[in-house]
């Protein structure tokens, strides 16, 4: 059950921030229709991360709400990957990101679907769906942009470049993975990553774009090891509940 | 080979009569039914200006997006700023069927030269003004609205049924998160009761000038567009807000507040015209950075833009092409 | 003691959040030098707003100290003028901004030296010091950059442009300071404001700078009313404060 | 007529021995003075990847400026950013007494041909991190830079005795937040032991690769700029350090550190040298962030330099005119 409870925290706060990031574009997106998709996206992740935490309170048996997991943790409690919490940079960063996140979350849902922790199959289900409107709308975007004009091409490919040594965090297995994958409960990473590579290749190759070369690998956030960006969005997050202690909204 | 007919604002008297006669008949105008120049001028103005407020009213409830102190009222957050974006969308597309463009409106937006509703020129400064807004200000906008959902001019019409049943939702929302705090701690309660007391003279100056002071209300209810004058409409939305606020347990910042048995109504006091003026003028709080937010969006978003349309010509020329 | 109470903390909050603006820039000066001196304005006015808060929970009764104030106050309840908490914004703009307080800050804190009230007369005399150095900064960057190249002049003008109507706050004269001036405690804004406008056209003249024209005066700080930046400002300043209810550092 | 004289690294026999003797009485050599071309190199490069240290180092603590917990730790922050930015002025003014110029070495650093001390490359997560900070890392500079102030090279000397008297003051700075921390809640101390643990490896790293692995060293002995080996160097913090550890009542996360009687010193573990060298090429965790922080920085100051640099030019212009 504390391997159960980890892994589901990880999931959760994946959603968690990212749908905080997707929310800071409220009212700023290039178009209307994308104030839309955006705040749209955002809404799905935040959803994902209300039932997930909630579950997570279940679990661990320490019987903690959604809103007390997502405003009464710190900064090194949090067990998100370090791509989620990466700033917005412009929109083409921003369609870069979800880009590499939605690819993951298709297949990974996909399968964890048929988790024997039928919760989180339950959630996987529901998120699938989902996410296949998240990656067809990033995936459009990106190849709009990097097969658009000569500015976006160059922007899309900046924020790829940005963001994509992140991603290897996705299919970091570590202890509480390989047992949960051995129990059943979570799947695999390595078919779920070469999809995903699949999928990004595709994404583009159609749009033009090259696939960023690193020889960094960074890791941590599964262990509640973040980047410095993690802090100023968690301030925003938790400001007005934590001065508020106790309160009802 | 065509005579020339003589037109009074760009229609026959054929055609006028026509249009009289589904105006006098409570009938639908429909965007290829021959309309009167003013008539289509006044409905894009005032269809662009209810548009803006929609993409405008994103700013004051988006600021708080970030901050919501609660994941469920977060969620109700993005739903409802989404929910405006779309309302928006309607709204243009509502313009476009008279023969308006949406860029051009929102150019005319971004220039100053269109308005949006005065009340998004208020900053919202704590967690429960958002709720306020919910509460005061989809409200007003409801009243304001339902009546629209039967005017004379069918894509508004059919936008406003849409848009009244989202906002009458979001009302709801606003009303009970302003329950939760008054019962809630005293810090909560007062910030409820600071909430209204910034919100409610602005939420009364939406319905618009007095009467006295609107004059081209009296073309516009002729045309069946409006239903009801501004002091009609405002004096509803007080009758039905001040018992929510007893409810609430909260004061109305009105001195002048009370009811009256003969009228059937709630005395009132006058709003600061002077205030609304200014505000209208572009110079309340928040005009300037409301402008400039809604610019930078737009301007940060050109590269976007273009390049979606240089993309969409690359493909459909290979699709020729092909 | 209410009205000195309120007129301290307005002083006290103008300090401490133009001091958080400052710090903001730290490690983004365009040189070094500015490096340095943006901190060392910016720990100026930490120290004007350390000293004044400490006197505002002696004033009013209540006992609280700097960081109760600093930490525990609400958005509503800051007293700081609005000019204060506009963003940074480049740095002709954050230049124009601190010209606009500094070219105040002079003639006003001379004044207040000789404020009957011997706290505030002792922080004026110190800090009449310091303003003179942030003044003589500000000015001889909004001339360097106002008569530098056209970008500069036009990025400076521009960002005079952002900040200059929340200036008239800063002589706004409401009951509590006519009181306290009637009382010898606060210095008549009127003499001071004229030596402003002096000050002001001076550099605006040297710099080859335009004298903004509005019809807006904004207003509200001094009761509370605030734009929507001073919320941001608060939840990055307080949010670890107020994570740990109660503890020292 | 000058006579040509045969050199070796840019010194004739008599400067050599000249040189030699200065080096030999501890005495200093001063700007004007003939130094060997190796000498002024390798004091370049070191010089400046310490300026640069000081430069960077601001971005792990200001990453706390406009968070800090208390006004009086928030001045002491402002202060030490501070203080780092005018070491960074020393230092690149004693470089340029070399004959190098400061806008050169930024656009080394900023171009990755420079390096700056790893442990800038480590994030600050906490606010204890930055206390973390002052007590190991201001300790472990200390230790490296004392013996600095007594080095070959005057001007450098100089700078490092200045340096060296504000780091023991953020040190001691660092220690008694630390301190307040252990003594503070159990989070507090929580916080304090968490950064300890993350702190603790990177700051032995700071003394450089193990002596066996470096092989400038030697020389820069001879030339009297080093005077203990890194391994002296990281023994000796070890010892000052661990103790203060056990004061503070933290764990320091190194199963083999325990005091070993007979050698009088504390053994300790092997520092990880792969990640070590990670980081040293560039992949340590916020080796890409802090270089692109500080070309932003340098890139957006930019219209500032050069409207500075175009009105003196036109000032001057004018008072030569006058």
């Amino acid at each position: 059950p504390q391997d159960l409870a980890v892994y589901t925290l990880r999931l959760a706060d994946d959603a968690l921030v990212l749908g905080q990031r997707l929310g800071e574009w409220a009212a700023r997106g290039p178009t209307i229709e994308e104030d839309v998709a955006l705040l749209n996206i955002g809404l799905d992740l935040l959803g994902q991360a209300r039932t997930l935490l909630t579950r997570v309170g279940e679990v661990d048996g320490t019987g903690r709400s959604e809103d007390d997991l997502a405003y009464h943790r710190d900064e090194r409690d949090f067990l998100s990957c370090q791509l989620v919490e990466q700033p917005n940079g412009d929109f083409g960063q921003t369609m870069a990101r979800q880009l590499l996140v939605s690819a993951w979350h298709v297949p990974f849902f996909a399968a964890l679907s048929s988790s024997v922790d039928p919760v989180l199959a339950a959630v996987a289900r529901k998120a699938v769906k989902e996410s296949r409107y998240h990656l067809d709308h990033a995936a459009t975007w990106v190849v709009r942009l990097g097969d658009g004009t000569p500015e976006s091409h160059d922007r899309v490919q900046a924020g790829l470049e940005a963001v994509w040594a992140y991603a290897a965090e996705l299919w970091e297995a570590d202890d509480v993975v390989t047992r949960l994958v051995a129990a059943g409960v979570a799947p695999d990473p390595e078919p779920v990553h070469a999809t995903w590579e699949t999928t990004v290749d595709a994404v583009l190759a159609d749009a033009t774009l090259t696939r960023p070369v690193t020889s960094w690998s960074p890791s941590g956030g599964r262990r509640g090891l973040h980047t410095e960006h993690l802090g100023y969005l968690l301030a925003e997050l938790q400001h007005v509940a934590r001065s508020h202690p106790g309160a009802s909204w | 080979m065509t005579v020339t007919e003589e037109r009074v604002d760009g229609l026959t008297a054929a055609e006028q009569a026509a249009f009289d006669a589904v105006v006098a008949d409570d009938g639908r105008i429909e965007p290829r039914d021959a309309m009167p120049e003013g008539y289509r001028r006044t409905l894009v103005r005032q269809i662009a200006q209810h548009a803006h407020s929609e993409i405008i009213g994103m700013q004051p409830e988006g600021n708080w997006i970030t901050r919501a102190p609660s994941l469920r009222r977060k969620a109700i957050l993005y739903a409802k700023v989404q929910d405006e974006a779309g309302h928006g969308l309607y709204l243009y597309s509502a313009a476009e069927t008279l023969g308006a463009d949406r860029a051009d409106l929102l150019d005319a937006l971004h220039a100053g030269k269109q308005k949006y509703s005065t009340i998004f020129n208020y900053p919202t400064l704590t967690w429960a003004d958002t709720m306020a807004i919910g509460w005061l200000v989809d409200g007003a906008a409801i009243m304001n609205q339902v009546p629209l959902s039967r005017c004379s001019y069918g894509p508004y019409a059919r936008a406003m049924t849409r848009v009244c049943k989202e906002e009458s939702f979001h009302q709801r929302q606003g009303f009970e998160g302003m329950l939760t705090l008054v019962r809630g701690t005293e810090a909560q309660r007062r910030m409820a009761q600071d909430a209204l007391d910034r919100f409610w003279w602005p939420s009364l100056m939406m319905f618009g000038p007095p009467d006295d002071a609107s004059p081209n209300s009296a073309q516009s209810m002729a045309w069946g567009i409006k239903r009801f004058s501004n002091d009609e409409l405002r004096q509803k939305f007080v009758d039905v807000t001040a018992p929510q606020a007893d409810f609430l347990g909260l004061r109305v910042p009105d001195p002048e507040l009370r009811w009256n048995d003969e009228r059937g109504h709630y005395d009132f006091g006058t709003p600061d015209w002077d205030e609304f003026m200014r505000v209208v003028k572009g110079d309340g709080p928040c005009n300037r950075q409301r402008l400039e937010a809604r610019r930078r969006a737009h301007d940060e978003g050109a590269w976007v833009r273009e390049a979606a349309a240089a993309h969409a010509a690359r493909r459909s020329a290979v699709a020729r092409a092909a």
